[in-house]
């Protein structure tokens, strides 16, 4: 299928499958490895990009025998963004772990080593996943896929090694295996629908009852993974208790894999009917809501930064519904662009509370201030991520929110358009909380220490909240990227 | 009239094993029973997929959902054990901070 | 001739598991349970076994099925000493049959 | 054939009675074994839909290692023993309301799904057609072995990917706790380990053999390998010794590692990734198998062995 031999695709997937084994074998080299590894898997995906601007749609009939006996991989636009979003924010995290297991201390849990050389074998199993979801085109292989990112997933949420890690660990286990496990059953009944397994045999199938059973399993299944309110349950503590490079992990690809499914299915498949995209935006709704008012009672800033990813995913829900069934073929834009922007600050954003939390010991917000030992540097990361996260001009964040209340507007929608304000008011109140604190001399308790100048480790969460920023004025070749091969038919 | 098959038998009793499966998931109080509970929820769907093999009516059975099955099972056994040592682990710090 | 022989093993088999499985519920402490499943199983897996044996379409069938059966024996002899065993040291005592 | 359908709806309501028991069991270790027997029965049923692979892998897999798993946990909570009533009190649920619409919410989409069972297409035919024609191509004569090493080769490799997941997580979950003194089985064990487990070695590689061409393959071969280390290290014949870190995890890696390089390896020269040139198939699914079993077995043993083998150094760690 393509002239480069092996494809880009399958080395998008096994490069960092190589890199695990080898970061596993060698502990000590474990970081060296990883970061090699990454980079590989960047530059795979490069080569992948320039096919994908000259060729459209790729695809690799996996064994040479095609859909639908065996698997495809398939490689378009939204596909290939979100390649290059995975490689951006794997490379900046694990930047920024290099900084966050350093040393050798043990602070009451896993010691550093350790979680140094675990550190990486997980990352890149992730790694190996998501960029499994993003070129999969066949429903099966997407449950498997969602099995690997979940059980790399659970080992970094609990690798610092906490009652607390552990226990949001487990229940973090047990949801996304439910869903895993719902998606399973639905790729059961769409078997028994139209005899194949391939996200194309979902196109000319008829609407069914079997069919709906499993878009209803397959939805509520991803629901589950991607923490849509009411099923966020687990999320906030998952994400709050791990340690910061994982958390930033998690909190910004793991529950994308979910609804980068959903938008596959919503693209392949007879949507199941308008009251369930509005459905999915009125319960998207409730995440805004919900998660905004939990982010401003939450005491801890992770907590805050993990409630704000709860209203943040409600928020791509509400994309998705925003013009309806019709609207489908131009909403995926608005959620991808979403996607792309909260991924970015997000990333950011916890490696940046993650180094507030060394730097000054503790992450109760009540506390925070402009000490003398201020990681100035952090607090500006947190700022800029914040930014991109409530949709100032000119990051991504904003580009998102105003292409989802441009097409809200047009569709005569105006009540999504007040749920983005509402969420948007929010997001300033529980951020200002935080940045606030930043700003404050009246809290300073200890004597002052003195300030111990910046590290290496603030240029990561500095360097992925400023693209979140930054990002916003190239949000025209961001959609053209997004538009190659045209995903969701042609453009209108 | 639908002809009770023993596909169907399976089938419908795979989802039967699956909606118990599901209630012990929201149920259930312990670790062990969730997580067995989730197994129960895996084997549903594994009967369901077993059963979704002789709809058309071949003289053998279609291969693919039985290596789809096998797969789910020794996923479900990985998924199973790392689940037990979360277990095993948080009991012993429990236990160690409770006394 | 041989068909009949094996239906009538297999039914004969099938008479001990039932009897075993009897033992097995009403038997009041563990030493008498396990003596119930054992024994009675033991027998009925050997008939079974030998019907299957005697119904193999040729020799090296019959004679796997004959392998499964002697290790089967050593595995449920293993078990249920290990049982008893492990009854023996940890349990109540041997529950007295009065008169 | 009416005796038959009796037969099967027996065991279908048993199988789900089981299910049901299963779930009701007040004491957790006669729950696990509930568990167990539910297993046995499953891969009868599947043996009834003539599925045999599948019945073996759950024998093996599902209720068998995963049974062993569970008990082994079991013992851990109950601090060594299956029989002490401490540790893991098994506590009734409690908050009947929420519980009621829980159940009522899970009964109402089990029977909705049920409907829709009942209302799918009985005449879409499957794969097996697309699977009978490439057969003579795939290299192996029996069809889920060419369905699991060729045709959906790369499902199975991130299979295998799922397992070495599990291990590395495991091992980075439980290190240094102190080990639980194995219990003692006696010589009558012994005696029966030292007999078993050379057969069941001679089993397994069979299992393995005759995958290419009937019922078996790598997963059940890696299964009983995997038993027969799960009773080694339970007889300690096996003792895990911190010097076997290096290759435990070399082992662990293998099956993942042969299997990506293959795959990779046979691409290029129009060819794509995994698409074994004819000729040379048998042999490769055959090395492939291999080298996956011999992983499998591994690390199932090393899940049921849970922690990594550590010298216990730094003194924080105990128990």
């Amino acid at each position: 299928m393509t002239d480069v031999m092996p494809d880009p695709l399958t080395l998008a997937i096994l490069l960092p499958l190589f890199g695990a084994i080898a970061a596993f074998l060698l502990p000590r080299a474990a970081p060296a490895i990883g970061l090699g590894a990454v980079v590989a898997t960047a530059a795979a995906i490069a080569v992948l990009g320039h096919l994908v601007v000259q060729a459209g749609t790729i695809f690799v009939p996996l064994g040479g025998w095609g859909a639908p006996l065996g698997i495809e991989l398939r490689a378009d636009g939204l596909a290939l963004a979100m390649l290059g979003l995975t490689a951006l924010i794997a490379l900046g995290v694990g930047l920024g772990a290099l900084a966050a297991f350093a040393g050798e201390t043990e602070v009451g849990g896993q010691p550093m080593a350790r979680q140094r050389a675990f550190f990486w074998p997980l990352c890149l199993l992730l790694l190996t996943g998501m960029n499994g979801v993003y070129l999969s085109n066949d429903l099966f292989n997407l449950y498997v896929m969602l099995e690997v990112i979940s059980l790399a997933a659970v080992g970094l949420a609990v690798l610092g090694g906490t009652v607390a890690a552990l226990r949001a660990g487990l229940a973090y286990m047990y949801a996304s295996l439910l869903g895993a496990l719902m998606m399973l059953l639905g790729v059961g009944f769409v078997y028994l629908q139209t005899g194949r397994l391939d996200l194309a045999g979902l196109a000319g199938a008829p609407d069914s009852a079997a069919l709906s059973a499993a878009f209803g399993l397959m939805l509520v299944g991803l629901a589950l993974k991607t923490a849509l309110f009411p099923l966020h349950f687990w999320l906030p503590e998952a994400h709050a208790n791990a340690t910061a490079p994982a958390s930033a992990l998690l909190s910004a690809l793991v529950v994308k894999a979910g609804l980068y499914i959903l938008l596959r299915l919503a693209e392949a498949g007879p949507f199941p009917g308008e009251a369930i995209l509005t459905l999915m935006g009125v319960l998207g709704t409730g995440a805004v809501l919900w998660g905004g008012v939990q982010a401003l009672r939450a005491e801890r800033l992770k907590l805050l930064v993990a409630w704000s990813t709860v209203a943040q995913m409600g928020l791509i829900f509400v994309a998705l519904a925003r013009a309806g069934l019709e609207g489908l073929s131009d909403s995926w834009r608005a959620a991808a662009l979403l996607i792309l922007a909260h991924a970015v600050a997000k990333a950011g954003m916890f490696l940046a509370a993650g180094r507030i939390k060394d730097v000054i010991g503790h992450d109760r917000i009540s506390e925070l201030d402009r000490s003398a030992v201020r990681p100035a540097l952090a607090q500006l990361a947190f700022a800029l991520a914040a930014i991109s996260l409530i949709g100032l001009p000119p990051s991504l964040g904003f580009i998102g929110k105003w292409s989802l209340m441009e097409g809200a507007m047009m569709a005569g929608n105006w009540h999504w358009v007040a749920v983005t304000m509402a969420g948007t008011l929010l997001s300033v109140a529980y951020f200002t909380r935080a940045l606030t604190g930043f700003l404050r001399f009246d809290r300073v308790r200890a004597p002052l220490d003195e300030h111990r100048g910046w590290a290496l480790a603030d240029a990561p969460p500095v360097v992925l909240a400023g693209l979140a920023v930054g990002l916003g004025l190239a949000a025209g070749p961001i959609l053209a990227v997004l538009d190659l091969g045209t995903p969701f038919g042609a453009i209108p | 009239m639908i002809a009770l098959s023993q596909a169907t038998i399976y089938g419908l009793a795979g989802l039967a094993v699956f909606g118990l499966g599901l209630m012990g998931v929201l149920g259930a109080a312990e670790r062990l029973r969730r997580l067995i509970a989730l197994n129960l929820c895996a084997a549903g769907a594994g009967m369901v997929l077993i059963a979704a093999a002789w709809r058309s009516p071949p003289a053998v059975p279609d291969p693919v959902p039985h290596a789809l099955v096998i797969t789910g099972i020794v996923v479900m056994v990985s998924a199973t054990a790392v689940a037990l040592a979360l277990i095993r682990r948080l009991h012993s710090l429990e236990t160690d901070t409770d006394d | 001739m041989l068909e009949i022989a094996g239906t009538a093993f297999m039914a004969l088999g099938a008479l001990f598991f039932v009897a075993g499985t009897i033992g097995l519920l009403r038997f009041p402490d563990v030493f008498c349970r396990l003596h119930a499943l054992t024994k009675a199983d033991g027998m009925g897996l050997a008939l079974v076994c030998l019907s299957a044996a005697i119904g193999a379409p040729d020799g090296g069938e019959a004679l796997r099925i004959l392998l499964i059966w002697v290790f089967v024996a050593l595995a449920s002899a293993t078990g249920g000493h290990l049982v008893a065993r492990h009854a023996r040291r940890a349990g109540p005592p041997v529950r007295e049959v009065r008169p | 054939m009416t005796v038959l359908l009796a037969f099967d709806l027996l065991l279908a309501a048993s199988i789900v009675g089981l299910a049901a028991a299963t779930l009701l069991m007040r004491d957790a270790f006669a729950m696990i074994v509930a568990f167990i027997v539910f297993g046995m029965l499953l891969a009868l049923g599947w043996a009834r839909l003539v599925a045999p692979d599948v019945a073996l892998a759950e024998v093996a897999i599902g209720a068998g290692l995963s049974g062993a798993l569970l008990l082994r946990t079991l013992a851990h909570l109950r601090g060594g023993g299956l029989s002490a009533q401490g540790g893991a009190s098994v506590s009734a649920p409690t908050n009947g309301a929420t519980q009621g619409i829980n159940a009522l919410l899970a009964g109402l989409a089990t029977c909705a799904l049920g409907l829709a069972y009942l209302g799918a297409p009985q005449n879409v035919p499957g794969l097996e057609a697309h699977v009978t024609d490439a057969m003579p191509e795939s290299g192996v004569t029996h069809p889920v072995t060419a369905v699991l090493l060729n045709f959906r080769a790369y499902d199975t490799l991130m299979e295998v990917v799922v397992l070495l997941a599990a291990v590395i997580v495991v091992w980075q979950v439980e290190r240094g706790l102190a080990e639980t003194p194995a219990p003692a089985l006696g010589t009558v064990y012994q005696g029966f380990a030292r007999v078993a487990l050379p057969v069941a070695v001679i089993a397994g590689g069979y299992l393995l053999w005759i995958g290419a061409e009937a019922p078996g393959g790598a997963f059940q071969a890696g299964a009983v390998l995997g038993a027969v280390a799960v009773l080694g290290l339970l007889s300690r014949h096996v003792r895990p010794a911190p010097a076997h870190r290096p290759l435990a995890r070399g082992t662990f890696v293998a099956g993942t590692a042969i299997f990506a390089l293959v795959a990779l390896g046979v691409s290029g020269a129009g060819r794509e990734t995994f698409e074994y040139p004819p000729a040379h198939a048998k042999t490769l699914i055959l090395l492939i198998e291999a080298m996956v079993t011999v992983s499998i077995a591994a690390t199932l043993a090393a899940l049921f062995h849970g922690r990594e083998p550590v010298t216990v150094a730094t003194g924080k760690e105990t128990t």
